[in-house]
């Protein structure tokens, strides 16, 4: 009796794979169906108005890792200008976050569905330099988004580097606290070359402030719960923190709880990255002192549309600088704003 | 003829037991020497001295000559004594001539040449009969072949004496007639062989000289030529009666246990009864599908026809729960893997299959199942210093006492004992004798399996008899003799047609 | 050399069924699913689940388990990614991994054979403790090289042997290719299953997987051959990492992440089971096509990144399930002919 | 006589069940006396030692959420899955703008661990699947599952009720603060040990997980019994994720992917056997406060994080390898006397 209900659980499963694997993704699938969805919304009221009908490009965009907010921001604003451009976009990213051998697969699988583009957010700057190389002898040409690739020949980057996020968060830190004081930091997951990068930013600003004083810096491995635990023990061991800063957001959140038990949230100025709803609330509430803004919707929007450009002939500069916006109580409204227009 | 290997006054003891009491034994190039006794008359602990299982207390083993010296498995097997069990020791995975060459792979370099162990194995089976592929997977084989390739295993590495375990005891009559072919060939060869059966009409088929034991002593030894089948039963029956069989007859209850037209796997058309107050003895010879019986209808394996009744209400099929709650109960052959949770604590195993009765609501009173426990602890006397001593210490009676401490809380009406006396000293054995009666007292019906005569006689007021598969025999305990049952037992009162066969 | 049984449905690698499955419903629902420089790519991408996933395989059949590959693979990486930083001549590198790896291999076999701790425990605290000495050796950062002469091999080796237009699909589909990689990947199945079916080490596997005493009693060391097979397993650990260092012409410490699973995945897949006797190195290589069959389709036809997690643990288990309804169909079969066997001891029967 | 051996084996059955205390004991002093000479920090301040014990108390209910399972003899790598599936699916409950009743997203969180823990149960007993594949390849679908239908949506500002389970602090002594956690996390331990020391499903549980033919020999259905623990594991990790959420005060797909490894080790350390049938659930507590106490203390000596997880790996393989030392001395399994009753087993054959 039980065994034949879990034979029927079971199959129930395999039918579910297999729905996943050989109909499009089904309707509860987030990004792609979405994708499909518009373009053929765009594709209806193209033959109404007999416009350009199929989509005129099939592309590709690869992010580091589909577990971060901040990646399915950076996903909204590309499917955005996609749906504009009526661009068939597909956006993916490795199933272990942040694994380039997985993004260098992707890619591999892309120029053989033969892509008109590839936009890529390298998990790794060196590592991803192959597979762009495999585009370059396929002639597929190759964005980078957000993160720089150290090799093969890359249409043009953009936004900010990791280095330079993590540089500009480092003086807003150290310049809210006066230029003096006690400060930790949260890193991100050790080895992963983002947490890697933007830890050292950090510290190439506090190297300009030598009355700044690193009490302390170890990984969380950009998690809530990693990130609480690691303050609250920063918390009991330091009595003086003035300012934290960190990777991700995800990592402050949880830093911001602890402080809120110990109490002492309102000594400590934290310095965050991305801008998520609770980011958001946080500093209306005063909680985050500021946060770094890369922007990640027109990161998206605008890496592809100037792979649109490139393809149309555009000639593009080899560099497209999104400057990360800061974010604090004095902007924060406005930047509200603008997200809800 | 000379003589390959002697038994010196082997002597083994065994906690409580004397399994094997100074015997002399020999073995002459190509000859089959048949050992014929009853279940626990040592023959197995014999030949497992031989093999180096087991290190005598005292005597020794001569071996072409010379004493074998701290001998273990991997030695005698050296040293080209063989033996082919009745469990298997095969791998399933592997092919016939992987098998056959385990251990001792022919090998050009590093790789092994599968050729030349393919042409031998080849011939080697040819030599036997076994018509089968030597790529063949053993998993892939009848149980049958299966035996005949570990035979043809051992012969592989020129062995010098064999030892046949019931080596016919899952073989059709063809492959009976194979296997004698080959004993034949291999009495040629000069192979010495020891040969233990219960079937004996193949002593007289086979055989070259027949030796009885009884209680691990040796009783005599004859050519087979000049000993007759009657005077073979009266060796291996004529037991003396000691009393510590305490049964008195009660006068007999109702009818609790009822099996009907049970067929399974191992047995068919099986019908039982087994009335309160009364011992129901079922006999026969390991593997003639007793305890297969009793787990089926216990319900922890499934059986294919038949119906099991309780008090007249159907058992349902594989399903133990509800047989002990109905009042059955099972103590399995072997308490260690079956009855027992070693790592675990006198009280927790005691009390484990109660504790639904005990305790209907769920909750556990500590103290109340202690004093229960202590109650049956010293009812039983168990010899533990504590109940919560962990039953891997004790020793195989007291391990067994517990095993029924375990039913009697249960207050089940039905007991079936498998082979309750096996591996425990005679003082515990009485205990437990004593303790049946005293089930019985309580209206108790129970159903006995035993190899050991005295005990079936001892005990039972009914006798059932099991061969392969299927009851042969039904007495009252009164008409009943060791020879008779043996007789049964060995599948002798139709003794002719089975000869035949 | 004849296969008799080879048609036989138990001594199929089970893996076989879904391997069908997958590539005809892929085959027909798919587009460029079988074209050439699919295929090649599918290679490829799988070299290095297919080399880890063999001596996961072995491992398991002789029934243990080997969850530091992870590790192992970051490990091995990172040492020979560190030896090729500092100058060193590529064969160094790639032996200094080969080395470190097999080392690891032996200290796991250590520990379970001779500590006699359960191997899934012990190979587990080892992936915490490989993993770790590869971010402590890297400094947690990506190893990167300048290319040099005695290490411009590193470079060849990442592109391909072979490469041929052919047309068809049109462009990039008609690639096919032979890359480095891959052909290392081949040249390690050929040497594993040849070592497999051809020397001890098969029925060996078998014998200890078994059972271990009846294995010390035909007189094989099972001590050695444990150990030694989790060296190997160890050995193709560090390959695989070597193959990744290739890929990626530089290393991140943590390379390895996950590989472990995937790794137990594709062998169990292919019919190992998991308390060891039986099982096949082959079975394990179709199980790793499997699985990345399973991912390069799916990304061919742009499913959502989370519905190939969805697949691919849903595949698992059908693949499970499939293994189960084939045992039970087995001892079904087994049953049938015991009570033959019987029946014929009953009435002494002719065949 | 009799008396005093029976005192002498009940101390020592503890000596061997306190075996992990001693670790623990072990720990905290080498970090005691190693701050003090390295950082001069007061490692073992009533403060610290508080800290220690409320993050452990989330880490110990992880554990014991394994632990149920390793006790018949499994293992369940889908813990992490089942919080952030649940935390998901109950997102929109949880959060504090939710106007229904706080406790019905708990209660949903739950229930849905319990019916993945069926179904992991069903693979594992009916089908037989190893545990550890049919648990990864849940663990595989859910987490997948979860991000297909939260996308980027993250749940804060979860309701205070919740965030009090799991963060509120109940009493101070001076700067010793304990945390509700650990209320709930005692409350879960005791329950659980009640129940398995308690109740006859508890010792029914142990005799199965012990010696699986014995417990069908006995009557006890043994499935029911793996499933049971299968779906309690299941509907604990659900409670986890409740945890989870209320501590960091938001819930997201990709929460706690690290979960399995952790909950693992800490059963693992926590002395139980992966055989099945011994371990304690307090072993839990013992086990993540030990983990915990190592991180604390390598952090508060600036140890680079990878030489934590170094000394975990380390510490897991010998604390393992000890146990089962100590283990088999109970069980008196290195002396001879297992071999000679099998021998007088063997006799009557």
């Amino acid at each position: 009796m039980k065994r034949i209900v879990t034979l029927i659980l079971a199959t129930a499963l395999v039918l579910m794979t297999f729905a996943g694997c050989v109909t499009q993704a089904p309707p509860a699938a987030n990004d792609s169906a979405a994708t499909e969805s518009s373009i053929s919304a765009n594709q209806a009221e193209g033959d109404a108005e007999n416009v350009a009908s199929a989509p005129k490009y099939k592309m590709i965009f690869i992010v580091k890792s589909m577990a971060a907010s901040f990646f399915l921001d950076v996903i909204e604003g590309a499917q955005a200008a996609a749906e504009d451009l009526n661009i068939e976009l597909n956006c993916v990213g490795p199933e272990t976050p942040f694994s380039v051998e997985e993004q260098t697969q992707i890619i591999e699988q892309a120029i053989i569905n033969g892509v008109d583009g590839v936009l890529v957010i390298p998990a790794d700057s060196d590592a991803i330099a192959t597979a762009i190389e495999k585009c370059n002898e396929a002639n597929i040409p190759v964005i980078t988004p957000n993160t720089k690739a150290n090799g093969g020949d890359v249409v043009t980057w953009v936004g900010a580097d990791n280095v330079e996020v993590g540089y500009t968060l480092g003086k807003i830190m150290c310049e809210s606290i006066g230029g003096e004081g006690n400060v930790v930091l949260l890193e991100g997951t050790p080895g992963n070359s983002t947490a890697e990068e933007r830890t050292e930013g950090y510290k190439q600003a506090l190297a300009e402030y030598p009355n700044v004083v690193l009490l302390d810096s170890q990984p969380a491995n950009f998690e809530r719960e990693a990130g609480m635990n690691l303050m609250e023990n920063f918390l009991q061991k330091y009595p003086e923190i003035d300012a934290c800063g960190s990777g991700n957001k995800d990592m402050t959140m949880g830093a911001i709880e602890a402080a809120k038990n110990a109490g002492r949230l309102d000594q400590i100025k934290f310095i965050t990255f991305d801008t998520d709803d609770d980011v958001i609330a946080g500093i209306q509430s005063g909680e985050v002192y500021a946060t770094g803004n890369q922007d990640p919707f027109s990161q998206g929007y605008l890496a592809v549309i100037s792979m649109y450009a490139h393809l149309e002939g555009c000639r593009l500069p080899s560099m497209m600088h999104l400057p990360m916006k800061v974010i604090d109580s004095s902007n924060i409204d406005e930047f509200v704003a603008s997200m809800q227009s | 003829m000379e003589k390959i290997l002697e038994f010196k006054g082997i002597t083994k003891n065994f906690p409580g037991v004397k399994a094997l009491d100074g015997i002399n034994l020999d073995l002459y190039k190509g000859e089959v020497h048949v050992i014929l006794g009853e279940n626990g008359a040592g023959k197995s602990t014999l030949m497992k001295v031989l093999s180096g299982a087991y290190a005598p207390d005292a005597g020794e083993i001569i071996f072409k000559g010379q004493t074998l010296e701290k001998n273990s498995p991997i030695i005698s097997e050296m040293a080209g004594i063989r033996m082919i069990y009745q469990e298997l020791n095969l791998i399933p995975e592997l092919s016939i001539q992987d098998n056959i060459f385990l251990g001792h792979e022919l090998r050009k370099g590093s790789f092994s040449d599968r050729k030349e162990m393919y042409c031998r194995t080849k011939a080697l089976l040819t030599s036997l009969n076994i018509w089968a592929n030597p790529r063949e997977l053993v998993k892939d084989l009848s149980i049958a072949n299966q035996q005949m390739i570990e035979i043809a295993r051992a012969l592989s590495s020129d062995a010098k004496v064999l030892v046949f375990d019931e080596p016919t005891s899952s073989l059709t009559s063809v492959e009976i007639k194979d296997l004698f072919e080959m004993i034949r060939k291999l009495k040629e060869r000069g192979v010495g062989m020891f040969y233990i059966s219960h079937r004996l009409e193949e002593v007289f088929e086979i055989g070259d000289r027949v030796t009885i034991m009884r209680d691990g002593m040796h009783v005599r030894t004859d050519d087979v030529a000049k000993i007759k089948m009657h005077e073979i039963i009266e060796g291996i029956a004529g037991r003396k009666i000691e009393n510590l069989f305490p049964h008195v007859r009660k006068k007999r209850g109702k009818k609790l246990l009822e099996i009907i037209n049970l067929n399974g796997e191992r047995f068919k058309n099986v019908n039982i009864d087994a009335y309160a107050g009364e011992v129901t003895g079922l006999s026969g010879l390991v593997g003639a599908g007793r305890s297969e019986v009793a787990r089926a209808c216990f319900g922890v394996d499934d059986y294919v026809s038949g119906e099991v009744l309780i008090d007249g209400n159907r058992v349902p099929k594989k399903h133990a729960a509800k047989a002990v709650d109905m009042g059955l109960c099972l103590l399995p052959e072997n308490r260690k893997e079956e009855g027992l949770a070693l790592s675990m604590s006198v009280k927790d195993n005691t009390i484990i299959a109660a504790l639904r009765k005990l305790f209907p609501k769920g909750f556990i009173n500590d103290d109340l199942s202690r004093r229960v426990v202590n109650t049956y602890v010293n009812k039983l006397s168990i010899a533990t210093p504590s109940v919560d001593k962990l039953v891997n210490y004790l020793s195989g009676g007291t391990q067994q006492k517990v095993v029924v401490a375990k039913w009697l809380i249960t207050k089940s009406k039905v007991f079936i004992f498998d082979e309750p006396t096996r591996g425990i000293d005679v003082g515990a054995k009485t205990d437990i004798y004593e303790l049946m009666d005293m089930l019985l007292e309580q209206g108790a019906a129970i159903v006995m399996i035993s190899s050991d005569l005295l005990e079936v006689l001892g005990m039972s007021d009914r006798i059932y008899v099991m061969c392969r598969g299927e009851i042969v025999g039904e007495f009252d305990a009164s008409e009943a003799n060791q020879t008779t049952i043996l007789q049964y037992a060995f599948g002798q009162h139709k003794n002719e047609k089975v000869c035949e066969s | 050399m004849k296969k008799s049984r080879h048609f036989k449905l138990s001594s199929l690698p089970n893996s076989i069924y879904i391997f069908v499955i997958v590539f005809v419903v892929f085959g027909i629902g798919i587009d460029k699913f079988w074209s050439p420089a699919n295929l090649s790519t599918l290679l490829l991408q799988a070299s290095v689940l297919l080399t880890v996933a063999m001596g996961m395989a072995v491992v398991i059949m002789t029934g243990g388990i080997d969850l530091s590959i992870g590790g192992i693979i970051s490990l091995s990486a990172v040492v020979a990614g560190t030896i090729l930083k500092l100058g060193g001549h590529w064969i160094l590198a790639i032996l200094g991994a080969l080395v470190i790896g097999t080392a690891v291999g032996f200290l796991n076999g250590i520990i379970v054979q001779k500590m006699k701790v359960d191997s899934l425990i012990a190979t587990f605290g080892m992936a915490y403790i490989a993993q770790s000495m590869a971010n402590v050796i890297s400094a947690k950062r990506t190893v990167n090289w300048e290319v040099l002469p005695q290490n411009a091999m590193i470079k060849t080796l990442s592109g391909d042997i072979y490469s041929k237009q052919l047309g068809q699909y049109g462009q990039a589909a008609d690639v096919i290719s032979i890359s480095y990689i891959a052909l290392i990947c081949v040249v390690v199945m050929i040497v594993m299953n040849i070592a497999f079916k051809k020397t001890r080490l098969g029925p060996y596997v078998y014998a200890i997987g078994a059972n271990q005493e009846t294995a010390r009693l035909a007189g094989i060391k099972t001590n050695t051959w444990r150990i030694g097979v989790f060296m190997l397993s160890g050995f193709l650990g560090s390959i695989a990492g070597t193959m990744l260092l290739i890929r990626a012409q530089s290393v991140q410490p943590t390379l390895g992440t996950g590989m472990e699973f995937y790794a137990v995945v594709a062998a169990v897949l292919g019919g190992n089971a998991l308390e060891g006797g039986k099982g096949s190195v082959v079975g394990a290589i179709l199980g790793a096509f499997v699985l990345y069959s399973i991912r390069s389709a799916l990304m061919l036809e742009g499913i959502s990144t989370f519905w190939v997690m969805v697949t691919i643990g849903g595949v698992l288990i059908a693949g499970m399930v499939i293994n189960s309804l084939v045992y039970f169909y087995e001892r079904k079969t087994l049953l049938k002919a015991k009570l033959r066997a019987t029946e014929s001891i009953e009435k002494g029967d002719v065949r | 006589m009799v008396k005093k051996s029976i005192i002498l084996a009940k101390l020592k059955t503890s000596v061997y069940d306190l075996s992990t205390v001693f670790i623990l004991l072990a720990v905290i002093a080498f970090f005691a006396v190693a701050n003090k000479i390295f950082t001069g920090y007061n490692y073992v301040s009533s403060s610290n030692l508080a800290t220690i014990i409320n993050q452990a108390s989330f880490l110990a209910v992880l554990g014991v959420a394994q632990m149920l399972v390793i006790l018949v003899g499994g293992i369940n790598l889908s813990i992490g899955s089942v919080m952030a599936f649940s935390a998901i699916l109950c997102g929109p409950l949880l959060v504090e703008s939710s106007n229904l009743m706080p406790a019905l997203g708990p209660l949903g969180m739950v229930l849905i661990g319990a019916v993945i823990g069926l179904l992991n149960g069903a693979l594992v007993t009916t089908l037989k699947i190893p545990s550890f594949i049919a648990t990864f390849g849940t663990m595989y679908i859910f987490r997948g599952a979860a991000w297909i239908i939260a996308g980027n949506t993250v749940y804060f500002r979860i309701s205070p009720a919740i965030r009090f389970l799991a963060q509120g602090q109940i009493l101070s002594i001076g700067d010793f603060t304990i945390g509700m956690s650990v209320v709930v996390c005692i409350a879960v331990i005791v329950l659980l040990t009640l129940l398995l020391r308690k109740t006859t499903f508890g010792h029914n549980v142990y005799f199965t997980g012990s010696n699986p033919i014995a417990a069908k020999f006995s009557g006890i259905s043994v499935n029911r019994m793996i499933i049971t623990m299968f779906v309690l594991s299941g509907a604990l990790s659900g409670f986890s994720g409740v945890l989870y959420t209320g501590k960091v005060n938001a819930s997201d797909a990709s929460m706690y992917m690290e979960s399995h490894f952790d909950a693992v080790s800490v059963a693992l350390i926590s002395g139980a056997s992966l055989m099945g049938g011994y371990g304690n659930i307090w072993g839990c507590a013992i086990g993540a406060l030990i983990i915990t106490a190592i991180k604390n203390g390598m952090n508060t000596l600036q140890v680079p994080s990878e030489y934590q997880t170094l000394v975990l790996g380390a510490l897991i393989i010998l604390s393992v390898f000890f146990n089962d030392k100590l283990i088999g001395k109970k069980m008196g399994v290195t002396s001879g006397t297992a071999s000679d009753s099998k021998d007088a087993n063997i006799v009557a054959t």
